[in-house]
């Protein structure tokens, strides 16, 4: 069947003639066009990342203002309404438009160039979800600007969010940029896992998968069984506030709790589709910088797994306090405890990976030190409030914010900040300041420690959460003045990591293609990597391929340098099954993305917006779709 | 870092066909994203239903000529949907095509059938939690349905065009059908869920 | 870093030295004492883990760096078992803290029989609170306030005519949410006599923040003073302003949305105004309840609260000493 | 690669694009909705200063009603304020859920005084004869203003953005973000009245 013998063929071409024609083939054009119109992996990637940033910037300069109204009681500076319409945008921006995106973000960057392939799986869909995903975020913000943003929480209970009592459309923005938000994080998803499956260099096999791919692998798995549960949730809000349905109207029918129940059934996961990319990153650094693999490759792959399938019989315990039955209660807190077991595993592998290392202290190592630290206290507090006696006293109070900051900053952000670090050079092909790393390391781990440690105790002191002030009479004002002061030492430290990351990627030193002597893919190509990745796809006979009695790294040939082409490999040992064409850069992509974003902000208003968007999108899909006679349409 | 040529991948196929190609899998994955949404929907039913006093909430048991109808024309459409699929995978261009046709008018069908299903129901969406239920459950089928059809009929006609004669389109047929019999085997539970639990 | 291994420490000295009347440590109830010697236990247990492993940490980090060479002749084993038995405890740990958490739970659970049982609604933003009929008279209503025997078991039946709010008086129990189509319940227990502050745990609105409540738990005999003291009707007043009050009262909105039984007034939207007068705080919990902060709050609730469901009712100076005149006289 | 596209074609597509923000923006910006949670008293007690027909329908609102953008016609917040109030104050007992019942109903097309604002707001402050009694001394101002842009917004035939949703109780009727008087119209034996009120 392989019919077309015709292509011209990458097999004795030289070095830089393959080069030459690649770069023609593969590059994304420039100018405007060229930019809204790119499927490279890198420069969405890329895109991504900063966008999150970007986002996670504006979500801290909420969280200034939080503490800058809560430095004293009975303070004036801010609103009951704007204030619950801020720390709903801190909190709904954090984990919708930051911390899921931006994990998603290294990996539509990452997972492609560790299984060394040429482009991601399903390119045209990566530019839609970024295009998705910025849209949401600018419904969002622009919502907030204009004083309309949702002040409901960031899990919008139900009938405070409810048609009853969200009065006007703050409510449904937040429940829309939901969809925007989980359409682009399950098309991610879906991108990881086929290319991982189905793009693997020829002979990594499933026990050869870097622990981040692996990692990413079962992060998407839980997009995907999670996500559509916060659609059905968001949907059946929207429903009931727009055309009047009955999901959470107890008076006929409905139930309150069913929020509840579907929100956390996704909120839980959520948790881990945040951490477990983070997991994969302190695995990636550690190796790295104890110059070992890391220890117990097998039982890091299992806690992975093990976390993933534990993480949907926690959800449970969110709803404590909300009348359920004691027996099921105990059920949850059992499965909630748990989930301390792989986590535990992962840990002590990390240990014993650094007992028989050689640590180098470079920053990225740094920040995962930090992290041990903080996330070990984090998921300490989680055992205490999966406890249900335990979390009658701390649920909704400012010990819960405690922990879930030392879980998702300490055990994501710090981890992230080092990935930053480390793959910066990748990203940019220059280097980050280690002089500036070591002092922002130090103002982020003194100030995240100083402002959130204290918290812990504040919420046994009985303060209660997204409380907009408290009277004087209160034992609280002085934990929280000096929480606010130490917020301000956080805040330098990010501002400083803002600063350098733009000065170096202007003008870092240049950065060499293996700068850490890391052993994985990625590294195996120039630092930035071509549009093509690879000149030639790398073959794979180790979990870690570029080890340092490596002399040459072993590669194949055989692809066509006339068309986008890479290797589909089988799931399992990942022998090459077919050369497979790559989708060329598209703008319908972006045509489709407007045209959803215009169907669902317009659904906000009408439900017939889901009748008369329906076709500007199926024309744009249609466009997107139908071939346009170019080699990679063609088999 | 020096390379080293170690294979040579000049002799595969320029495309995969089935589990070797991408899109298969894609399919799949979001075949299991709408599956787990299905999934949820009946969860939401059944976890209503044992809240409510009684069920359905005041209305009666759906009438079960159009949903069992489709249900019947749902289960035979898998027949041809078959055929599609392996002249599709024979690559034969005129049965593929002769085969979409039918698919396209078996597509429709089931829309003008729903469109008696909701009256069946004697409830609307806005009386109570069991109508804003089982609208909402017809209407999420009725739209991957209608999504099908849209996608079986604009493969018709590419099919009729310039591209049709390609491994790449055939592969396209393939999981098009793939993705039908997933509309059919969603239905299966939902219909259970729908017309026969309350009979309960 | 060593700070940071003393902090779990100080969380435990700091916040039990300072346990005031809203605090989980320092519980004065039994519900809550139980769950505070949980508290103690597991915080105790996690900061002994959380040291040993930052200690493995800094061992790893330092012995790695001292040895260099050492690294490559050593085998796993070591190790592995080392790694195994470190996950083994875990197991055998969290089992310990799941068994000591279910047995906590089963002691703060109801009993079958209580002596005493109030009804507490949740609005947004103040806790309405309903005494039964019972053999010693018929039943009332209150606000923000809920009086208990001291050592006596009482169940409360917690329930909400809007959105979700919890009711979290952490010196005397856990918190238990208040939901919409739903009854809850909740056993507070006081042990010592004494005026225990809680608030709304669960978001609700524009004034979360501002939703207290006090309970007030007091002897036998004084609780049974107050019951009757509550079961009467309002007490007139020869005292011209406070005469003056009242007809101002019933003339504006006031008796619209408040009820002050023996009155004409019985508007049933705001809280119970009968014996507003004797209840320590007004707005739940907003302020001290006196005839200055009355008038305060009565000329602009708006601005001591914003959002609040009362509205600003215009008034003359006069009107308003009189009516706060009025409010202060119901005892 | 990608298909061709001219560079004025491409410039078409640009400019779209921009058009499509500044729209998506400044619909974001109509509905715009910032909550005034305290009335000055001034303005509150500017509110009073309606003038009025002689018949008592009809009239214009105080300048300073439109210098503050009409929130009670067109204020979520406000409207939902006058929705509370509408029950709290017990409308109900004599109008219904809108469609009346010792009151006239807000859902008829027949607005006996016309459907101004002004019309409404005089009729729950003052009273009207047969039955309506006056709320002059049980409400205030700023609370008569919300409760008769709700009642307004019921009675509306072109449903506002800004209009309350269902409550959480029993459902009797569509909520007011609906048109309940678009989809409860009826029309009578005696016919609407074109020179009262809006027609459907």
């Amino acid at each position: 069947m392989t019919q077309d013998g015709d292509g011209l063929r990458d097999s004795s071409m030289e070095g830089s003639e393959l080069h030459r024609r690649l770069t023609a083939i593969w590059s994304t054009p420039s100018g405007l066009w060229g930019a809204l119109s790119t499927v490279d992996h890198k420069i969405i990637g890329r895109r991504y990342v900063t966008t999150a940033f970007v986002f996670l910037a504006l979500g801290g300069v909420l969280s200034l203002l939080i503490r800058l109204q809560l430095a004293q009681p009975e303070a004036r500076f801010i609103g009951p309404d704007r204030y619950n319409q801020i720390f709903t945008m801190h909190g709904t921006n954090m984990m919708f438009l930051f911390a899921v995106p931006v994990m998603q973000a290294m990996a539509i960057y990452l997972v492609p160039l560790m299984v060394g392939t040429r482009n991601i799986a399903f390119p045209r869909l990566n530019a839609f979800s970024y295009w998705v995903y910025l849209a949401g975020g600018l419904l969002l913000w622009i919502a907030f600007a204009v004083d309309t943003g949702p002040d409901v929480g960031w899990f919008a209970y139900v009938p405070l969010a409810g048609p009853e009592y969200g009065a006007g459309k703050r409510a449904d923005i937040w429940a829309q940029m939901i969809t925007f938000t989980e359409v682009s994080a399950l098309a991610v998803a879906v991108e990881i896992v086929v290319t991982v499956f189905k793009q693997r260099a020829p002979g990594m096999s499933l026990d050869r998968i870097p622990l981040f791919v692996w990692s990413m692998l079962v992060t998407s798995f839980l997009v995907i069984m999670a996500m559509p549960a916060i659609m059905v949730a968001s949907s059946s809000l929207i429903l009931d506030r727009l055309v009047g349905t009955h999901f959470f109207n107890p008076a006929e029918g409905g139930d309150v709790l069913l929020w509840q129940h579907l929100f956390w059934f996704f909120g839980h996961p959520e948790v881990y589709i945040i951490f477990l990319p983070a997991v994969g990153m302190v695995s990636t650094i550690v190796a790295t910088f104890t110059r070992r693999p890391v220890f117990g490759y097998l039982g890091m792959v299992m806690a992975l797994i093990a976390t993933g399938v534990l993480a949907f019989g926690l959800w449970v315990h969110h709803m404590f306090v909300a009348g359920l039955p004691r027996l099921g209660e105990s059920f949850f807190t059992a499965s909630s405890m748990a989930i301390a077991v792989p986590a535990g595993l992962q840990i002590f592998c990390w240990l014993a990976t650094m007992w028989a290392g050689r640590p180098v202290f470079k920053t990225p190592f740094l920040f995962v030190i930090g992290f041990m630290v903080i996330f070990v206290i984090g998921g300490l507090t989680g055992v205490m409030v999966a406890s249900v006696p335990f979390d009658t006293q701390v649920h909704d109070t400012y010990f819960v914010v405690a922990h879930f900051h030392y879980v998702l900053v300490g055990g994501a952000v710090f981890p992230l900040l080092g990935a930053v670090y480390y793959w910066f050079p990748k990203f940019t092909g220059r280097m980050m300041s280690e002089t500036l790393g070591r002092w922002i390391f130090g103002l982020i781990f003194t100030g995240f420690n100083l402002t959130f440690f204290p918290m812990h105790i504040l919420g046994l002191q009985g303060m209660p959460r997204r409380i907009y002030t408290y009277q004087p009479e209160m034992p609280w004002s002085g934990l929280n003045l000096f929480i606010s002061l130490s917020a301000v030492i956080l805040a330098l430290g990010f501002l400083l990591f803002f600063v350098d990351a733009i000065r170096s990627a202007r003008s870092g030193s240049l950065a060499p293609a293996n700068p850490w002597g890391a052993r994985t893919l990625e590294w195996a190509t120039s630092s930035p990597p071509p549009p093509y990745n690879f000149a030639r796809l790398p073959v794979v006979d180790r979990l870690d391929p570029l080890s340092d009695d490596i002399e040459a790294v072993p590669v194949a040939s055989g692809l066509r340098v006339d068309r986008r082409e890479l290797l589909t490999s089988s799931v399992v040992h990942a022998s090459p099954e077919a050369r497979e064409a790559s989708p060329g850069d598209s703008i319908w992509p972006l045509w489709a993305a407007l045209a959803s974003t215009l169907m669902l902000i317009w659904s906000i208003f009408s439900p017939w917006a889901v009748v008369w968007g329906s076709i500007p999108l199926a024309i744009t899909l249609i466009g997107w779709f139908w071939p346009k006679g170019v080699p990679e349409d063609e088999a | 870092m020096k390379d080293k040529v170690v294979i040579d991948l000049a002799h595969l196929p320029p495309h995969g066909l089935g589990t070797a190609s991408q899109s298969w899998w894609g399919t799949l994955a979001f075949m299991l994203i709408e599956g787990t949404g299905f999934a949820l929907a009946i969860v939401v039913y059944l976890y209503l239903m044992s809240l409510a006093p009684q069920w359905p909430l005041d209305a009666a048991p759906p009438d079960l000529v159009a949903g069992t109808t489709l249900t019947v024309f749902l289960v035979l459409s898998v027949l041809p949907n078959i055929l599609v699929n392996r002249w599709a995978r024979q690559q034969d261009l005129r049965k593929v095509r002769i085969g979409l046709i039918v698919m396209s008018l078996v597509g429709i069908v089931p829309l003008i059938l729903r469109a008696f299903e909701f009256p069946a129901m004697h409830i609307k969406w806005d009386q109570n939690a069991y109508g804003s239920i089982v609208w909402v459950m017809l209407g999420l089928h009725t739209t991957h349905i209608l999504t099908d059809l849209v996608e079986t009929l604009v493969l018709t006609c590419l099919m009729f065009s310039r591209h049709a004669d390609n491994p790449r389109r055939f592969g396209d047929v393939n999981d098009n059908a793939m993705y039908w019999n997933f509309v059919v085997a969603t239905w299966l539970p939902m219909y259970a869920c729908l017309y026969w639990v309350p009979r309960l | 870093m060593k700070t940071h291994r003393a902090l779990p420490l100080s969380v435990l000295v700091l916040a039990s030295g300072c346990g005031g009347y809203q605090s989980a440590l320092g519980a004065k109830g039994a519900p809550a004492i139980h769950v505070e010697h949980l508290i103690v236990g597991i915080v105790a247990v996690c900061t002994v883990i959380w040291i040993l492993v930052m200690m493995m940490l800094v061992l790893a980090l330092v012995r790695a760096r001292r040895s260099v060479a050492s690294q490559a002749t050593g085998s796993e084993k070591p190790l592995t078992v080392a790694v195994s038995a470190a996950i083994a405890a875990t197991v055998v740990i969290i089992a310990g803290m799941t068994i000591a958490s279910f047995y906590t739970t089963r002691n703060i659970g109801l009993p079958d029989s209580t002596a005493l049982t109030i009804t507490v609604r949740g609005q947004q933003w103040w806790w309405q609170v309903f005494y039964a009929d019972s053999p010693a008279g018929p039943g009332f209503q209150t606000a923000n306030e809920i009086h208990i025997p001291v050592g006596r078991d009482v169940r409360l039946r917690l329930e909400s005519p809007d959105v979700i709010h919890s009711f979290w008086v952490p010196s005397l129990a856990g918190k238990q949410d208040l939901v919409p189509g739903r009854t809850n319940s909740l056993l507070l227990r006081a042990e010592k006599p004494g005026v225990y502050r809680g608030q709304c745990a669960e978001f609700c609105g524009l004034q979360h923040s501002h939703m207290a409540i006090l309970v007030i738990a007091e002897t036998q005999a004084a609780f049974e003073g107050w019951a009757a003291t509550q079961r009467l009707d309002a007490a007139g007043s020869a005292d011209p302003d406070i005469a003056a009050g009242q007809a101002s009262f019933m003339a504006k909105p006031c008796a619209a949305c408040h009820t002050v039984r023996g009155t004409p007034a019985g508007g049933t939207t705001g809280p119970d105004l009968t014996h507003v007068g004797g209840r320590r705080t007004i707005a739940a919990g907003l302020l001290e309840t006196t005839r200055g902060s009355l008038a305060a709050w009565i000329a602009d609730p708006q601005t001591l609260k914003p959002g609040n469901n009362m509205p600003m009712v215009p008034l003359t100076s006069i009107e308003l000493r009189n009516i706060s005149a009025y409010m202060e006289s119901l005892k | 690669m990608a298909e061709k596209v001219s560079s004025s074609s491409k410039a078409v597509f640009a400019l779209a694009g921009v058009l499509f923000l500044a729209a998506s923006g400044a619909i974001l910006g109509w509905f715009r909705q910032p909550r005034e949670l305290r009335l000055d008293p001034p303005l509150s007690a500017n509110l009073d200063r309606i003038k009025l027909m002689p018949n008592g329908i009809s009239g214009s609102p105080p300048e300073s009603y439109f210098a503050i953008g009409k929130p009670y016609e067109s204020d979520a917040w406000n409207l939902s304020q006058g929705k509370r109030l509408y029950a709290w104050f017990g409308c109900g007992s004599c109008h219904g859920d809108g469609r009346g019942g010792v009151g006239p109903s807000f859902l008829d097309g027949w607005w006996l005084y016309g459907p101004e604002m002004v019309s409404i707001v005089a009729s729950i402050r003052d009273g009207r004869p047969h039955g309506m009694p006056a709320f002059r001394d049980r409400m205030t101002s700023e609370q008569i203003w919300q409760l008769a842009g709700y009642v307004q917004t019921i009675g509306s035939y072109k449903p506002k953005v800004a209009a309350p949703s269902r409550n959480d109780d029993r459902q009797t009727r569509p909520a007011e973000n609906r048109g309940p008087a678009k989809i409860l119209f009826d029309e009578g034996p005696a016919g609407v009245h074109p020179d009262q009120g809006p027609t459907p």
